[in-house]
């Protein structure tokens, strides 16, 4: 059949593809090998088809693509519309890239193992959907849809205090959730419609009324949720414990995509409903994103806990896509979708590679290890090389989106830049001094002496980051290409909006 | 010639009675009396408004009024003693093993 | 009107014939059987007369009007709440199917009760006389008076019985005062004449009080702030099916009382009186439920917190609340009918086994149980895709659509709240191990139907939720003439 | 002249009733205080011209209600009540709500004008006219009742029935 | 028309060679890890000698575009490599020195485990090092920059069991960091104001900027961010820091890297940018004083040390001090011309010095040495002629160099030339301190005895076990005679003409510094500036001055002199005296022992405050005791509220009763309120 007719429906599939594996889960297979090939056969044939996107999306045209725009509920007066653009796209691809990989790494699961993939293909569905949907009750579904499969696979797979970092998690974004529900239904009963495009273009007209009053408490609704999703500087607290119990797979794709939702929310929301508000509480959002990168990496230096260590180094990383984002400048914008996903694999895999260690030793404390190099050399290397990605190593991942970023904080304003850019040395620091810790030096447990070094299932599933992590540092304009024009599109307010904001 | 309020403030002290015994007494069955104090009470405004009004449906009202009591006093009556079988007291004060 | 009644007439009281004549075949047949299998053959005669009583509504649906010389009155909005009120009595017989056999349970009564108790629900839904409305509300309350105490050994049971009943007639009293006074305001007791005179005449103050005291009534029926005070205990005391049936179907039929008094009637002055109702009940319900270890107890409260959720439709605009409302009792009917159905298998006999930490571990050892039950609780927090969220989401839109944002808020808030302690009962049951080991019998076919049939409306109502909700806004436009629509919307100005 | 004289002893001793309702501690004496109440009320009835209601107060309530109620007493023999101190809230909140409820009532009542007074016998009640209303306007309500009462009758047979019921059976494991 | 170079080739070849040995190596013989890496490393210098030899014939510079890299908006920074003299001379220095010691290290690092990932490192070292020169924006310059730093940190931490060693990787990477971050502020402003970095674009637009416009001060700050990152890179005050520590690396390493090239690419990159930092006198100044404060300090560290490599090491930070002064006083040609001459001697003096450590079986101490000239002739005479070299004695080729700077210094200011002259007679002091100490005398050391040294040179002391001092194999001696022979005639490329020379080096590299230097700005100088640069600045030969810089020479040649007499007579002659002194005047020998105590001082100025700071008050304090404490107690306070709530049901009927009729009376008293309204 021809590709081209793929286009109207390839969002539908991508989507939904895993939802359906997991409900096939349900009904068939029973043996746990079955449920484990199962599951990445699904996920390996959503990845396929989301590669559809790039290759068919037209890259000069900077609007939404391969749409899909259906009713869904007559009133209230929601649509099935689903699109996407340069930003969202390389999300998608990420969440479907990713999925596989943490198929792969929980292959060793014992305990319930058919819940695990059922959950962790409905959590793939649920994050797919937050990225294509564009209308605003569809993408409130999908978003609180990650929720539950996520709180689960923590409560459940999770390790010791699971039940208490579970119920946070789930509170903390619920809570913080309901705000950005608050303004969708004002928002709604105002303009009488949850599509995006349409309420932009209502707002861009000024024909929301009492919108000028209420639109700052609005753009707060959204914002607090993203927020603690990214999670910003005082809103964190969850991550942390979060990540520590999660199971590898849940962390790897709470860091590598949950995390984005928040700023790919910010990018598209609050930037694309309320850019002047956007302009006006710029300030104190960079503020708090530049507190989250020196804070968080300061505070991830002196972590006892590997898996808390990578945490925090992503309440960092995330405060440099925040501040591009609100940075509102070219470089700014580009550098933040770039870190989001450079962010999504080095961490993505950082997580996995913790994950291998704490299935050989039970224990994510530094102090347990030490000269791990010695018994487990290939380990050793990819740990590095990720290490490497993650400090932003020029030629890797890391570096084009710190560059960007900060080259487009620093052109709004320098101070950002400047103190932005001390999060350079701060990576270098608590990502090296843990490796030396972990890797260097002589054997100091007789347990680590005789660790395996990877297996092959671990092997297919790092190779994949370190090689994407080294092609998206030397060819970034395959992504950049497809962002860039979006990023354009996504600026095209702030022009007038400088000009108003100067007129008052 | 009585004004009309005075039977609607007869009716309202007797209800307002039944208000207070059902707070102040300690037996359930009594308690139960001040809610037929209270439903008397009704009733008579029902009575003076029907006269007030000219319209008979008011004391036919009454007169549904009191088949409900009547119903209500044989489950109430009912209720009452399988509680006291199985509590062994009419005291309402020592009726309180579901709370919180 | 003249003294022939016609055919019309019966049709338009046909689910309530119904339902009375199998109530009383019900009880009659109870001593022509045995112990054993009187259980099982009443259950399915009233099954049959509860699905009877449904097919009775949607066919009633075609002959809409006034009937008994304008007592009762058959529109999209009473047949609604019959078929509501019917279906979720035929779930609730197929849920007690296992219950009565563990308990040995007199069937014949049991079942008799629920029928005709039916009756008086489905009759405050639909009469439009205040007479008719005073008399249902007795039958339904009364029914379930006795369904409360009706595990007669248990010192809870006739407590919890005993404490409805003697509120219940307490509350009764205030409404019938009420009505007195709104006899004795418009010289009628005829809802659609009342509110003429309301309309016509400058509201008198005695009007107003009246409807403070008919509040009280039906504020105490429906559970919501401060009339709430009952539930917990009669909740916790009374039989776990009985309780899934208490706390939705005379609710709803309250709720359309009140519906058809403060917006048919079109009561003065009942804005703040339902926003701070609406607000109190929803604080006091969830903070309330937080600490519950006893499960029955706390989706008690969780019931008072809904109560509020659907007053905050009562205090929107008229029509788009009272569609908002009549979704929102549907859906809650739904979940709750379903989680009550989950916790009664589980009790087990003498509801032995109701806390929280009787249900650690239950994901293990019953999946299918937990999963269902996971399901409605998810609903009941307002996850997507189940019929709770829909409910609550339309709640607010209509909420704000009348500019109340501040209820909004405050209801937005509470439902985050709520999460917790409907998320702790997933949380025990998936991830903590059980400790004793509770008896977990596989689920029969009875309460197996009545799980699956409530469950698929919830997930129906949350994925699909344009049918149902079309349809209550078109009852609701007929519900509220226009006039009233404006003068009802009058009160909310202040809300601006 | 002659009725509000009526119409005062007699709520005179309907309120007197009430509160003795109140005030005594042994159940019978509240019962009895009650039945002078329920009786005074009739005349009152009778001064309204409702005869029919009248004559159902008396033999209803006096003559079933009542005895419903002093056989109850009877059977489960309750004594006096002791005063036990059970609850604060009703005298905190309940008793001061009673008195403010009730004073706001009686303002609203006396302060309700378009009330001339009621002439002795103003709408006289006739068996004629009320069974004309029953048996025809509130044809529905009338027939309803009888599901009332049967409920009540189920009910009463079902909670006050002594016949016993072997313990609910404990179900084993599966 | 230009012919396509290929220059891309040259970078790429030892990444190919890198690739290849680090995927491959593990399971290939050391003989096929060496085939490879010398051969992709060589190519590399062949094609570097080829592109020399027609360099003559091309259009200089000459651009060349590989492949786009990142471009959005309007800016753009591309895979693009960049020839002239400038990289063309560092481009040769880089891959001859690099191919010498690849040569060497097959021999010295044969025994060691980790071989072939050695060699990969070192591949991938020379792939960074060579894109770094070759760039032709900052970007990809900064891809070098940073690549450079990662390969150092490999190979300093390549005995990765050895704790000092990792730790020391560990320093060098992250103090490297600190100063890219400066070079990266320094890049953000250049965007900012031209919107490029390439090198052309951006030159351009500077050239075009007057100097009454404000462009003055953004160089300066430029300049002085660019500055730092320079310092950092070649280990200048206060960054230098890692570079002593480097030592822990393999010697080859130490040769290549924190010797020969990598330290030099803050040299290179001062050089590369002097259109901005002529247009900034100020940081040029800067330059200057850093240069020469650091060439003095590092030079008395160097006096006091016994390790023969942390010697080095200091002497290196030295010399590279002079690049710095002399590029501080605009003599980017002397800096450059320096540099060579240096990579050629200071390789040889670690070549060789890893030779006698390599003989010695691992001794680093020179206390343990001595009289060693006669077991290892070759690396004795060798190493002589380096430490000549270095010491600035005519005509070896570090005489030539430091010469000139020192002479432009002067022209700049006289204090600049005198701080350099007393540090030329420290250096050639420890220099052949360190020579008398190690090959002359009696031998101190006990080689087979049971050497406590790094777990690195275990192979070593198993391999020497024999107490018997051995010359070091072909292999490594070649590379040594070769560097010999450049150390002896590398300088005549750049005789001055006092020296009746025609210095062909500067004439080599002079236009490409000259081109871009408006004579305007001679004015426009920052007033107060002693004789501003630019007057100068490769200028024609002020013929005039040839006497006079006759007689510096002389005075550096004497000081040099002087050096080695004093080190003759101290060590030599009567060896006991040095310890006397010492003790003479303790304190102070104590902290020149101990560096200044400088690595302490940064512990606690900087590290214990930065860690304790985020473990107690950020962590502790703020995360857990603040941020958490609060989350959790507001939960805690919800559950108290709810608590309360329940008291509520007290399960008394009466008071229930009790809520209702006050619920009533409030309900109904609103009512009435609002009817009676």
């Amino acid at each position: 059949m021809n590709i081209e007719t793929l286009s109207p429906f390839i969002l539908t599939l991508v989507t939904f593809v895993p939802a359906g594996g997991a409900l096939l889960l349900v009904l068939f297979p029973r043996r746990d090998r079955d449920v484990r090939l199962f599951a990445l056969v699904v996920s390996l044939l959503a990845f396929i088809l989301s590669l559809h996107l790039p290759a068919h999306l037209v890259r000069s045209q900077p609007g939404f693509q391969f749409e899909v725009n259906r009713q869904w509920i007559t009133s209230p007066n929601i649509h099935y519309h689903m699109g996407v653009d340069g930003f969202s796209m390389w999300l998608i691809l990420l969440t479907t890239f990713l999925t596989p990989l943490c198929v792969l790494i929980s292959w060793r699961i014992h305990d319930r193992v058919k819940e695990f993939f059922i959950l962790l293909l409905v959590l793939e569905t649920a994050l797919i959907g937050v990225f294509t949907s564009l209308d605003l009750f569809l993408f409130y579904f999908f978003w609180e849809g990650t929720l539950i499969p996520m709180a689960l696979l923590i409560g459940i797979f999770g390790h010791e205090r699971r039940v208490y970092a579970a119920v946070k998690f789930f509170l903390f974004t619920m809570i913080a959730s309901v705000f950005m529900l608050a303004a969708i239904l004002w928002l709604y009963a105002k303009v009488g419609s949850f599509d995006f495009v349409t309420l932009q273009n209502a707002i861009r007209a000024g024909q929301v009324q009492n919108f000028s009053g209420a639109s700052f408490w609005l753009f707060l609704g959204f914002f607090v949720a993203f927020a603690v999703k990214v999670p910003l500087f005082p809103l964190h607290t969850w991550l942390p414990d979060a990540h520590v119990e999660a199971p590898t797979a849940g962390s790897v794709l709470l860091a590598g995509v949950l995390l984005k939702m928040g700023t790919y929310g910010m990018l598209r929301f609050n930037l694309g409903l309320f850019p002047e508000q956007s302009q006006r509480n710029a300030p104190w959002i960079a503020a708090l994103a530049l507190i989250g990168i020196i804070y968080g990496a300061l505070v991830a230096m002196v972590q006892p806990n590997m898996k808390k260590l990578i945490a925090y180094s992503s309440i960092s990383h995330l405060g440099f896509v925040v501040l591009g984002i609100f940075s509102f400048t070219t470089a700014g914008l580009n550098g933040a979708i770039f870190v989001m996903l450079a962010h999504g694999i080095s961490t993505g895999a950082l997580f996995m590679l913790a994950g291998i260690l704490h299935e050989r030793r039970h224990t994510y404390e530094i102090r347990e290890f030490g000269g791990l190099a010695t018994p487990m050399p290939i380990y050793a290397a990819l740990f590095l090389f990720i290490v490497l990605s993650s400090v932003g190593l020029p030629m890797l991942n890391g570096f084009v989106g710190e560059f960007l970023v900060l080259s487009g904080a620093f052109r709004a304003h320098a101070i950002y830049g400047i103190l932005g850019a001390t999060g350079v040395i701060w990576s270098a620091c608590y990502l090296l001094w843990m490796y030396q810790r972990v890797f260097f030096g002589k054997v100091t447990h007789e347990v680590n002496n005789t660790l395996p070094d990877l297996t092959v299932f671990e092997r297919a599933a790092l190779w994949p980051t370190a090689v994407i992590a080294l092609v998206m540092g030397v060819a970034p304009l395959l992504w950049l290409g497809a962002i860039d024009p979006a990023v354009q599109k996504a600026l095209a307010p702030f022009a007038q909006v400088a000009s108003r904001l100067v007129g008052q | 010639m009585v004004p009309l309020p005075y039977y609607l403030v007869l009716s309202g002290i007797l209800f307002a009675c039944g208000v207070t015994g059902f707070l102040i007494k300690r037996n359930i069955i009594t308690i139960f009396m001040s809610i037929e104090l209270m439903l008397n009470g009704v009733n008579l405004s029902f009575v003076a408004f029907a006269a007030h009004w000219h319209a008979l449906s008011g004391q036919v009202f009454v007169f549904f009024v009191m088949v409900v009591a009547a119903a209500e006093a044989a489950v109430g009556l009912a209720i009452i003693i399988a509680v006291y079988r199985t509590r062994e007291t009419l005291n309402v004060d020592q009726v309180n093993l579901l709370k919180l | 009107m003249n003294g022939i009644l016609q055919t019309a007439d019966y049709v338009r009281i046909l689910p309530e014939l119904v339902l009375s004549v199998f109530g009383i075949v019900v009880m009659l047949l109870e001593p022509l059987f045995d112990e054993r299998r009187t259980q099982r053959t009443l259950g399915t005669i009233a099954l049959v007369g509860s699905l009877a009583a449904i097919a009775a509504s949607v066919y009633q649906a075609q002959y809409p009007g006034f009937a008994f010389w304008n007592m009762v009155r058959v529109d999209g909005f009473s047949v609604f709440f019959h078929v509501l009120v019917t279906t979720i009595a035929a779930v609730v017989i197929l849920t007690s199917y296992e219950y009565m056999s563990v308990q040995r349970i007199r069937a014949g009564e049991y079942y008799g009760l629920i029928l005709l108790g039916a009756v008086g629900m489905c009759l405050m839904s639909s009469a439009v006389e205040l007479v008719l409305i005073f008399i249902a509300l007795e039958i339904s309350s009364i029914s379930t008076y006795i369904l409360a105490g009706f595990r007669r050994r248990e010192a809870a049971s006739s407590e919890a019985s005993l404490k409805y009943f003697l509120l219940g007639s307490f509350a009764t009293a205030f409404f019938l005062y009420g009505v007195a006074l709104m006899f004795g305001a418009t010289g009628s007791t005829n809802i659609d004449k009342i509110s003429q005179a309301l309309q016509e005449r400058t509201v008198p103050t005695l009007a107003y009080l009246s409807v403070a005291l008919m509040f009280v009534g039906l504020g105490f029926k429906v559970a919501s702030a401060p009339f709430h005070i009952w539930t917990p205990d009669v909740y916790e005391g009374a039989p776990a099916p009985i309780v899934g049936f208490m706390s939705t179907a005379p609710k709803a039929a309250a709720f359309a009382v009140l519906l058809r008094i403060l917006l048919e009637a079109n009561a003065p002055g009942r804005f703040w009186l339902i926003w701070f109702s609406a607000a109190l009940s929803m604080c006091l319900g969830n903070i309330g439920a937080l600490v519950q270890t006893n499960v029955k107890r706390l989706l008690a409260y969780s019931s008072i917190a809904h109560a509020g959720y659907l007053l905050v439709a009562f205090a929107a605009a008229p029509q788009i609340g009272i569609s908002a409302a009549m979704f929102y009792t549907a859906a809650y009917a739904a979940m709750n009918v379903g989680a009550f159905a989950a916790v009664s298998h589980f009790a087990n006999a003498g509801e032995k086994y109701v806390t929280l930490d009787d249900y650690a571990g239950l994901g293990r050892r019953s999946p299918i149980l937990a999963a269902t039950l996971t399901i409605f609780l998810l609903s009941l927090i307002g996850i997507p895709a189940t019929g709770g969220f829909f409910a609550k989401f339309y709640v607010f839109s209509a909420a704000l659509k009348a500019d109340l944002v501040g209820l909004a808020i405050i209801g937005v808030l509470n439902s985050a709240v709520a999460a917790y302690y409907y998320l702790r009962i997933i949380v025990v049951m998936y991830m903590r191990e059980g400790r004793q080991e509770i008896p977990v019998t596989k689920i029969p076919i009875g309460l197996g139907t009545a799980l699956v049939v409530s469950l698929v409306a919830t997930i129906y109502l949350g994925v699909l939720p344009g049918r149902v909700l079309d349809y209550a806004l078109r009852s609701a436009g007929q519900l509220v003439p226009p006039a009233s629509a404006v003068a009802a919307s009058g009160p909310v100005a202040p809300a601006r | 002249m002659l009725h509000l004289a009526l119409f005062s002893i007699f709520g005179a001793i309907c309120v007197a009733g009430a509160v003795n309702l109140l005030i005594q501690r042994h159940p019978i004496n509240s019962a009895l205080s009650l039945i002078a109440v329920l009786a005074s009320l009739a005349v009152e009835y009778l001064l309204l011209g409702a005869e029919f209601v009248a004559a159902v107060q008396v033999i209803v309530y006096a003559g079933a209600i009542m005895v419903l109620f002093v056989f109850t007493i009877m059977l489960l023999n309750a004594g006096e009540e002791e005063r036990t101190r059970g609850s604060r809230v009703a005298i905190i909140f309940g008793i001061p709500g009673m008195l403010v409820g009730s004073i706001v009532v009686a303002w609203v009542l006396l302060r309700y004008s378009g009330t001339g007074s009621v002439p002795v016998g103003a709408l006289p009640g006739p068996p004629i006219t009320i069974a004309q209303l029953l048996f025809h306007d509130f044809l529905l309500p009338f027939e309803v009742t009888s599901v009332l009462i049967l409920i009540a009758i189920m009910g009463a047979v079902v909670l006050a029935s002594r016949e016993e019921t072997p313990p609910p059976a404990e179900r084993g494991h599966i | 028309m230009t012919p396509n170079l290929q220059l891309w080739l040259i970078p790429l070849l030892p990444l190919l060679g890198a690739a290849i040995n680090g995927l491959l190596g593990r399971r290939s013989s050391r003989q096929a890890v060496s085939v490879v890496a010398l051969v992709f490393c060589g190519g590399a210098f062949a094609w570097a000698l080829y592109l020399a030899a027609r360099f003559s014939s091309l259009a200089i510079p000459h651009t060349e575009f590989l492949a786009p890299w990142i471009r959005i908006g309007g800016f753009a920074a591309d895979f693009a490599f960049y020839l002239d003299p400038l990289s063309l001379v560092m481009m040769l220095v880089v891959t001859g020195v690099g191919f010498l010691i690849h040569i060497y290290s097959v021999g010295y690092m044969w025994e060691e485990g980790g071989y072939y990932r050695f060699f990969s490192y070192l591949n991938l070292f020379m792939f960074f090092m060579l894109t770094l020169v070759l760039a032709n924006n900052y970007l990809l310059m900064f891809i070098g920059w940073e690549g450079v730093g990662l390969a150092s940190y490999l190979l300093i931490g390549f005995w990765f069991t050895k704790d000092s060693a990792a730790s020391a990787g560990k320093k060098a990477f992250i103090v490297n960091r600190i100063g890219d971050f400066g070079f990266l502020i320094g890049l953000f402003l250049l965007i900012k104001h031209f919107g490029s970095l390439t090198f052309d674009q951006v030159f351009a637009a500077i050239s075009q900027l007057r100097p009454e416009t404000a462009g003055a001060g953004l160089l300066t700050a430029i300049g002085l961010l660019l500055m730092v990152g320079a310092a950092g890179k070649s280990a200048q005050l206060p960054l230098y820091v890692w570079l002593p520590d480097a030592m822990e690396g393999p010697t080859p390493v130490s040769a290549l890297i924190h010797a020969a090239t990598m330290v030099t690419a803050g040299v290179y990159m001062v050089a590369r940018s002097h259109v901005i930092y002529e247009r900034a006198p100020e940081a040029l100044t800067v330059v200057a004083i850093v240069g020469v404060l650091t060439a003095l300090f590092a030079a008395t560290i160097g006096v006091a040390q016994t390790d023969i490599k942390k010697v080095l090491a200091y002497s290196t930070i030295s010399q590279l001090g002079y690049m710095f002064l002399g590029c501080g006083v605009a003599a980017f040609s002397a800096g450059i011309f320096h540099l060579m001459t240096h990579a050629f001697f200071k390789g040889l003096l670690f070549l060789a010095a890893g030779s006698v450590i390599h003989a010695l079986g691992g001794e680093q101490d020179m206390r343990r040495m001595g009289g060693l000239r006669h077991h290892i002739p070759w690396t004795f005479w060798t190493m002589t002629i380096a430490t000549l070299a270095i010491a600035g004695i005519p005509p070896f080729a570090g005489f030539f160099s430091k010469d000139e700077i020192l002479w432009r210094s002067y022209q700049a200011s006289w204090i600049y030339w005198l701080i350099g002259v007393f540090t030329a007679f420290l250096t050639s002091f420890y220099m052949f301190r360190l020579l008398f100490l190690t090959f002359f005398g009696e031998y101190r050391g006990a080689v087979g005895a049971d050497l406590e040294h790094g777990a690195g040179h275990d192979s070593h002391d198993a391999h020497h076990g024999h107490a018997h001092i051995h010359e070091s194999p072909k292999v490594m001696l070649v590379p040594l005679v070769i560097l010999a022979i450049l150390s002896v005639i590398g300088g005549w490329v750049g005789v001055p003409g006092s020296l009746g020379g025609s210095n062909r080096f500067d004439k080599f590299l002079g236009p490409m510094f000259r081109v871009t230097t408006p004579a305007v700005n001679a004015e426009h100088a920052a007033p107060g500036e002693v004789a501003p640069p630019e007057k100068q600045t490769e200028g024609p030969e002020p013929q005039t001055g040839s006497g006079t810089e006759l007689m510096f020479t002389g005075i550096s040649v004497a000081a040099a002199a002087l050096g080695l007499l004093l080190a003759w007579w101290l060590y030599l002659r009567n060896p006991e005296l040095p310890q006397k002194i010492a003790d003479a005047l303790d304190g102070f020998y104590e902290a020149v022992l101990n560096k200044y105590y400088v690595d302490e001082l940064y512990a606690v100025l900087f590290v214990r405050p930065l860690v304790d700071g985020s473990a107690r008050i950020l962590w502790r304090g703020i995360d857990q005791h603040v941020i958490d404490r609060a989350v959790n107690d507001s939960a805690d306070g919800a559950r108290h509220v709810s608590d309360n709530v329940r008291h509520m049901q007290s399960g008394n009927l009466r008071s229930y009763a009790g809520w209702v009729a006050a619920g009533a009376a409030v309900v109904i008293a609103y009512m009435v309120w609002t009817g009676a309204r």
